[in-house]
């Protein structure tokens, strides 16, 4: 019989910081003044703020303990769907903390920052062979910058060509960070359905596309964890309307060394590094979301850019076409150390490999587990694939009450309620760095919970139990909002 | 390699299952036109070893290999952070955890952040503050935006030119494809924002001051309040260096509806100027315009406190086109990092901190003039400010670098082509006396 | 009403290593051969060891999920008697983990060494100034490894002296080492008792006091937690007989800056780096046992040993009377550090107030429970509190009982059933780094046990509930030994 | 202070509990002649960042803050430490936890070093491990206290000559006050420990014997196990270089009776030498001898497995002055790391490091011959070997160290006066061919 991880043990209540804070104590040690003391006029200064005091040892075991609460990848399977929670190597820690990258002040200039541009620039340089594109930006702080960042290249070029345009075409697939990213731009969104085998049908496309739409936004792999087969002729009808074709890379673990964004008509196209590139999700970022161009979209790419003459290398700004900046200074600098340490890590072989065993864990669970919980789109899958609960309708179990219970069992619940095109979606994505027993292991508890909504369902609607808080009243929260104490 | 599990019969296996020939065979459905031809032309895999070889050469191509002396802030400051937060912030349940999307499991992360929107508007006497945003730029360019969305007749953002340059040229890129306009404030002898001028402008949906500003001079945002309560606009303060506020009075006692700040100075290294951390805080008024995330307290079931992420009604999740923002992840674990500093500061720590900072800059900016700089503006100054330096100066600076890694300020000539000669200077708690002392001996003319 | 920390929450199994294993997986990344392959003959190797075969997720998860089944002082208050359980701060780890002292090769020569010298020259210097000693030895790795080396050296002064002597005196009060120590060196222990009030007796250590005993070894505050009042008397005693006084310093935390062991009559005593000076027990070591002595028996410290001539430091070797070496190198460097920064980080006035408030929250707690636990000597106390179960007996409730019941509340047990003077001991240490909070929270939750001890006794025997394993059945361990899987 | 939580407020209301009138007054119970009449004469305190500046300037007085090529082991081992254990290894819960006393809340430390003494029984083919020891100098003298106290007639225990030397002292300083007594064992032509002289030897208790011995060279331990079991004595291995039984047949199978070894190998730093890790391992008829600790399963109240210290009835809390040791805390944290590195080696890792070690250093020597030197000995060795070196050698040695940071070898004369101008070479997976033939070139002569 299979144990499973969850199980219940000592644990710590803590109160909040100044719950336990004591006039007269300091955590920390002030440097020695060494000057005079240069008062400010009584006017310009404040009270102190009102921070909590407290000892150092008081700071180590509040965080010791709050950190106990939380589950991460290293305590145990993460198969939260779209955000490829695989494993964080611990060495890419140790690459970013080196002194001359953690140390370094953005403004020492190039000449003493030889090591971070070099870096950057050879990063660059393998993203772009990583998606097929032909230049690369860095800067974007996030998918989502990286989205905006895209978007608003596509808006400056049609600026450039002189008529601006007003909509964008956006599948029901989509994340959805891509329409809030176009609106951004003022773009407003047309939706438009997939067909029912889950992709994107080229009529759809052709109906929705005319002269006033700047373009599409596509994710593929989609959030449905399925391939766009169609991806290419889908292109050439955006294109043929004038129109370019964004890509969303977030789902680019499914596709390393298969396909290449930039073979298939994609105009522009963002990564996730804090996905696909292992870096740490830090319980929401720093992430970091590069963006990938053709030679048409080049010329927009933000400043600086990163360039290498013989072998030195420096930042340009002097591009007349560039939206222009969009971060304060390169980007998230700790974030490319850790990926550029991760796919040297990792090379070329390494990297479709990844891809191989991502798609190869996902097709797993989706064929182990299709006779458990309903599976809206029957077809092999990419990284990932999306459940419902609608074989446990009948129970009155939704996707909640099961992904609750998964917390019981020690795993952390995949993906719920998105995509929103699967009604109670349960989006399952392994990632690679989950070894089979793992997977067996999740795929087991799926069905032991499967089996409880028949014979128990009360012992799901009650999950969790081990936690060290049950369900919280979101209604509450939202209703009478407290936002700080 | 040793992150992929998979062993030779694993792989066999798991194919039977699905039914696949092989590895290969999983991407059948693919159209083989739309597969690459060859496969991905980068260096091949580094083992452990190799890899901190090839990464200590490339750090040692950066002068911060070496313990620097770092007289520049603009943006990214240099301060000291306790062995414990690195330590504390490296638990793998911070680190390796997504978005607190269930709470059950993710308190740690939700009481930690909870906790550092709290320290926040302690900070910044505001009623809100987010979870964080990307840096302070792009939290200042989406307070422009709201501040742009909410009036009907205007759509002018007035700035200060003293706005951080890096920060005024991203208000522009995001505010431009929706149609909206920056104004410039200019900046007047005293090296602050020029009031006047601001009094002149018409159709301005808002304005944005930062202090402070980018001279290190300290604004008189009380003075701006009254202008844009006249005006019935909102009032956008911005700041780079947030110790600052644990001297200055905040900007909620001096009326800002929105601040956006940069964090970084709160236990985060400089990292090549990122991931930093913008901070984005409002009054109760600006609550559902506010990007990000946002923690709430609530109940558990069983009458328990915990906390939730909430008013997830503005976010992009669930609004798509509609949110008030595209934003998704932020910079979360940097958020923790600085309420870990914060608590570690503590009311005392932060406020002789700051003075601290202050002292120091007030006996760099005696000591360059001992040593024939002149001081551009006389007006009161945090822990920067902007010196009128000698002819031969930028030969010596050069020669303090390669000497003695010592950075003697930053060149404002390429953000102000009006400012020649002139250098902006910063002194922090991690400059000693002896330090400032040899740089004015170096620098006698 | 105070809320305690004790509390459950979700935590994961694991199993063993071995069971996890998979034939072809490595978490090692192996260096890339670039020199031929040279084979041993065959007859001297065999076969690879049968060690269990891993991704590095899988050991990342493994020690991450045992981890969180453990009690540091980081997760709550430890109040372990005799263990000094103060916070461990994590600055000194950083100064142990700089290249230039965990890189340094123990043969690289006294030139190339000069700040590991130095350093340990310092710590030398620091430790005799600490304790009123004339000179120091670091190189015991432990405790008890200090009690031999010290025994080491009064047994060599005898030999010496060309007499040497059978027996040593060892009150009921000393700390199980000191007599194990001392039958290493061949001497037989003479156990005497303690007096009434807790503290040994001019007149008892007289009576046993011969020609034929080597000396004393007294534990100064002794594992009452009380100050032995008559140490000059029973020193002057033991001298007048030809006899020496071993001083266990392993409780200096009580008196830093108040009594110095050798300004009272003490000939060598030991210290536990790894409890006064605050480096870290890390589950059982490694630790570091210096040795301090006078005049007389400093011709006999272990061999090598660091002097300073000009301003460089160097080993020497050629001491007639060492004691020959006990270490294969200089002893615990790495703890060397720790300690030293310690000692630098608090000075003088720092390490008195550690004395001073250390003493203040062992009278408090001691002050504070006497109704509640009986205390069989009811004097002031120094660093720690010694209780039993006496007024529990009538529930028929143990030591034992109480303490398991302690860990439900979120502390770690007192050290129990120690000293074995007192029956059922219950011997509190709070260490100064506990705050009033922490020590009020302490209170009353032993209050609270004592009242179930009356209420509801049954909940105290089926103690420990919140742990992930209940009480474990120490003498099936002892009577079927199973040492390895 | 940082680390003293007391406000003058708790200190106040706790003197008022404890009754008394001042801290000092805590101390009226120590009549006044005994207390000390002046201060703790040290430097006054440093703050954290004073200490780092301190600390840093000590630390770089060691040629160790430069990367240097160290060709030197004889007992400390230059290898590689995988990223992750350092990090796991830092976890509050194992490092600031004391000996597992208590073991509902100890799992972690208990199951961690119960897989350990399995992993060390799988490494030396020993019934039974240890919990750890100081290192393995002690470990060896304990071992050879246990060999001495079985015997009721002899009170000698016979240890080769190429034992480490520090080890063999250790055995002296061990045994002689308790009226025991060492003999050495001479080495022959070969370098390796002399049967036949052991063979003559009278009145022996056991005999020790290292191998790789400190020469390097593998001695053939069954041949001694003959002798043992003739003279039915304990046969008693010892090593310094773990690794080497990744790839060498394991002394249980070869009929050593105790094993003492030094474990710093298997991830632990080299720090000058300290904290090592003593591995003592023997087999069951030894199980009641063995000093320090054991883990050993057992079952909780609910039948679960778990993990607690047993067989504590030899040790000294229990038996006091009966006791087989006086050992209490051991080098608990050193195990864990040593678990640590083996569970990410692995079977198949162990192998093949060891395999390169074997590979460097015989590379090495081919290099080292090539430039002039002499082999004093042609007998198979893991990774390190003895060398004659020409003349001038000396000096070349001096310059390479100042010059490239390189450490060429290990003078044997002040350890074997006989062996002029010989020194002891090492190589291991950390050396690459490179650093050998720039080593080669450097001293050809
Ligand atoms: C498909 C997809 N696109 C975009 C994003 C947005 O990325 P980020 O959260 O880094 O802004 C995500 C992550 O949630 C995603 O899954
Ligand atoms: C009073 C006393 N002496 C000696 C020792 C032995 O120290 P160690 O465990 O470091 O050998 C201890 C610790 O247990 C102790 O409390």
């Amino acid at each position: 019989m299979i144990q499973q991880p969850g199980t219940s043990g000592l644990i710590f209540n803590e109160p909040l910081l100044w719950e336990k804070s004591r006039m007269g104590r300091c955590a920390m040690s002030l440097p020695k003044p060494d000057v005079d003391r240069n008062a400010l006029d009584a006017d310009l200064t404040g009270d102190a703020p009102n921070l909590p005091e407290l000892s150092e040892l008081d700071v180590v075991r509040h965080y010791t303990r709050l950190s106990q609460w939380n589950f991460g990848v290293d305590s145990g399977m993460y198969p939260l769907g779209s955000c490829t929670m695989k494993y964080n190597p611990k060495t890419n820690e140790v690459q970013a903390a080196r002194q001359g990258f953690s140390g370094a002040h953005p403004l020492s200039g190039d000449e003493f920052s030889q090591g971070a541009l070099k870096l950057m620039y050879n990063l660059e340089q393998f993203l772009a062979k990583i998606t097929g594109f032909h230049a690369v930006t860095l800067q974007p702080a996030a998918g989502a910058h990286g989205e905006l960042c895209g978007m608003l290249m596509i808006h400056a070029w049609h600026a450039r060509n002189g008529r601006q345009r007003s909509k964008i075409i956006i599948p029901d697939t989509a994340h959805g960070t891509n329409p809030a990213s176009a609106s951004l731009c003022g773009y407003e969104s047309v939706n438009i359905k997939s067909g029912p085998n889950g992709i994107l049908e080229p009529e759809t496309v052709a109906a929705a596309m005319d002269e006033d739409t700047a373009g599409i936004m596509v994710t593929n792999p989609n959030t449905l964890g399925l391939f766009e087969t169609h991806i290419k002729e889908i292109a050439d009808i955006v294109h043929s309307k004038g129109g370019l074709v964004y890509g969303d890379g977030a789902n680019m673990n499914a596709i390393m060394g298969i396909v290449k964004p930039g073979e298939i008509g994609i105009d522009v196209l963002h990564l996730n590094l804090h996905k696909t590139f292992s870096t740490p999700h830090g319980g929401g970022g720093p992430g970091s979301g590069p963006v990938a161009v053709g030679k048409t979209l080049e010329p927009f790419l933000p400043v600086p850019r990163v360039v290498k003459d013989l072998n030195t290398y420096k930042f340009i700004t002097d591009c007349p076409d560039t939206i222009g900046r969009i971060h304060t200074f390169y980007g998230h600098f700790g974030i490319m150390v850790r990926a550029y340490s991760y796919i040297l890590s990792m090379g070329a072989q390494g990297l479709t490999d990844v891809s191989k065993l991502a798609v190869l864990n996902a097709n797993y669970i989706k064929e182990s587990l299709k006779g458990t919980l309903n599976l809206p789109y029957d077809r092999p899958c990419m990284h990932e694939c999306v459940f419902n609960d609608e074989f446990q309708k009948q129970y009155h179990i939704t996707t909640m009450d099961m992904a609750k219970r998964l917390l019981d069992y020690g795993f952390h619940p995949p993906t719920v309620y998105f995509p929103l095109v699967v009604e109670g979606a349960f989006m399952v994505e392994p990632t690679e760095t989950e070894s089979k027993e793992n997977i067996d292991q999740f795929i087991h508890a799926v069905k032991s919970i499967a089996q409880e909504a028949k014979d128990n369902p009360e012992q799901l609607k009650k999950a969790p139990r081990l936690t060290k808080v049950t369900r919280l009243d979101e209604v509450l929260a939202a209703r009478k909002p407290c936002l700080r104490g | 390699m040793r992150y992929l599990p998979h062993t030779r019969d694993d792989i066999e296996t798991m194919l039977k299952v699905t039914g696949h020939s092989s590895l290969d065979d999983l991407f059948a459905g693919i159209p083989d036109h739309l597969k690459t031809k060859q496969g991905i032309d980068i260096p091949e895999s580094l083992s452990e070893w190799e890899l901190n070889t090839h990464m200590e050469a490339l750090a040692s191509l950066n002068i911060a290999c070496k313990t620097y002396k770092c007289f520049i802030g603009a943006g990214s400051y240099d301060h000291y952070i306790p062995a414990i937060i690195p330590y504390l912030i490296s638990r793998s349940e911070f680190m390796t955890a997504y978005t607190p999307y269930q709470p059950e499991v993710s308190q740690g992360t939700l009481q930690g952040i909870y906790e550092f929107q709290t320290m926040i508007t302690e900070l910044l006497g505001m009623d809100i503050a987010t979870a964080s945003h990307y840096d302070c730029g792009t939290a200042l360019a989406e307070a422009c935006l709201i501040a742009l969305r909410k009036s009907s007749t205007d759509n002018k953002i007035a700035v200060s030119s003293l706005v951080h340059p890096s920060h005024r040229q991203i208000i522009q890129t995001y505010i431009r494809p929706a149609g909206f306009e920056m104004v410039e404030i200019p900046y007047t002898k005293e090296g602050l924002t020029d009031i006047a001028a601001l009094e002149q402008m018409k159709g301005i949906a808002g304005i944005a001051v930062q202090s402070p500003n980018f001279f290190g001079n300290i604004e008189d945002l009380k003075a701006f309040k009254t202008i844009t309560e006249a005006k019935n606009i909102l009032f956008i303060v911005s700041f780079t260096e947030a110790l600052a506020y644990g001297l200055l009075k905040n900007p909620g006692s001096l009326g800002a509806d929105l601040v956006a700040g940069e964090g970084q100075s709160l236990g985060l290294a400089k990292s090549f100027g990122g991931p930093g951390l913008g901070l984005l805080a409002g009054t109760h008024k600006q609550m559902r315009s506010l990007p990000g995330r946002l923690i709430g307290k609530t109940k558990d079931a069983n009458g328990a406190d915990g906390f939730v992420l909430t008013l997830a009604t503005r976010e992009q999740h669930i609004r798509r086109e509609k949110a008030s923002s595209n934003i998704c992840s932020n910079n979360g674990l940097n958020a923790m990092t600085a309420a870990m500093y914060l608590a570690t500061a503590g009311k005392t720590g932060i406020r002789e901190i700051a003075l601290q900072n202050h002292d120091k800059a007030e006996y760099l900016k005696k000591s360059l003039m001992s040593s024939g700089f002149l001081p551009a503006f006389h007006t009161p100054f945090f822990n920067e400010f902007v010196m009128k330096v000698p002819e031969n100066f930028e030969k010596k600076r050069k020669t303090l670098i390669d000497d003695h890694c010592v950075f003697a300020g930053l060149n404002l000539e390429p953000f102000y082509p009006e400012l020649k000669q002139h250098y902006l200077f910063c002194a922090t708690e991690t400059i000693s006396k002896d330090d400032i002392d040899n740089l004015a001996k170096e620098v006698r003319s």
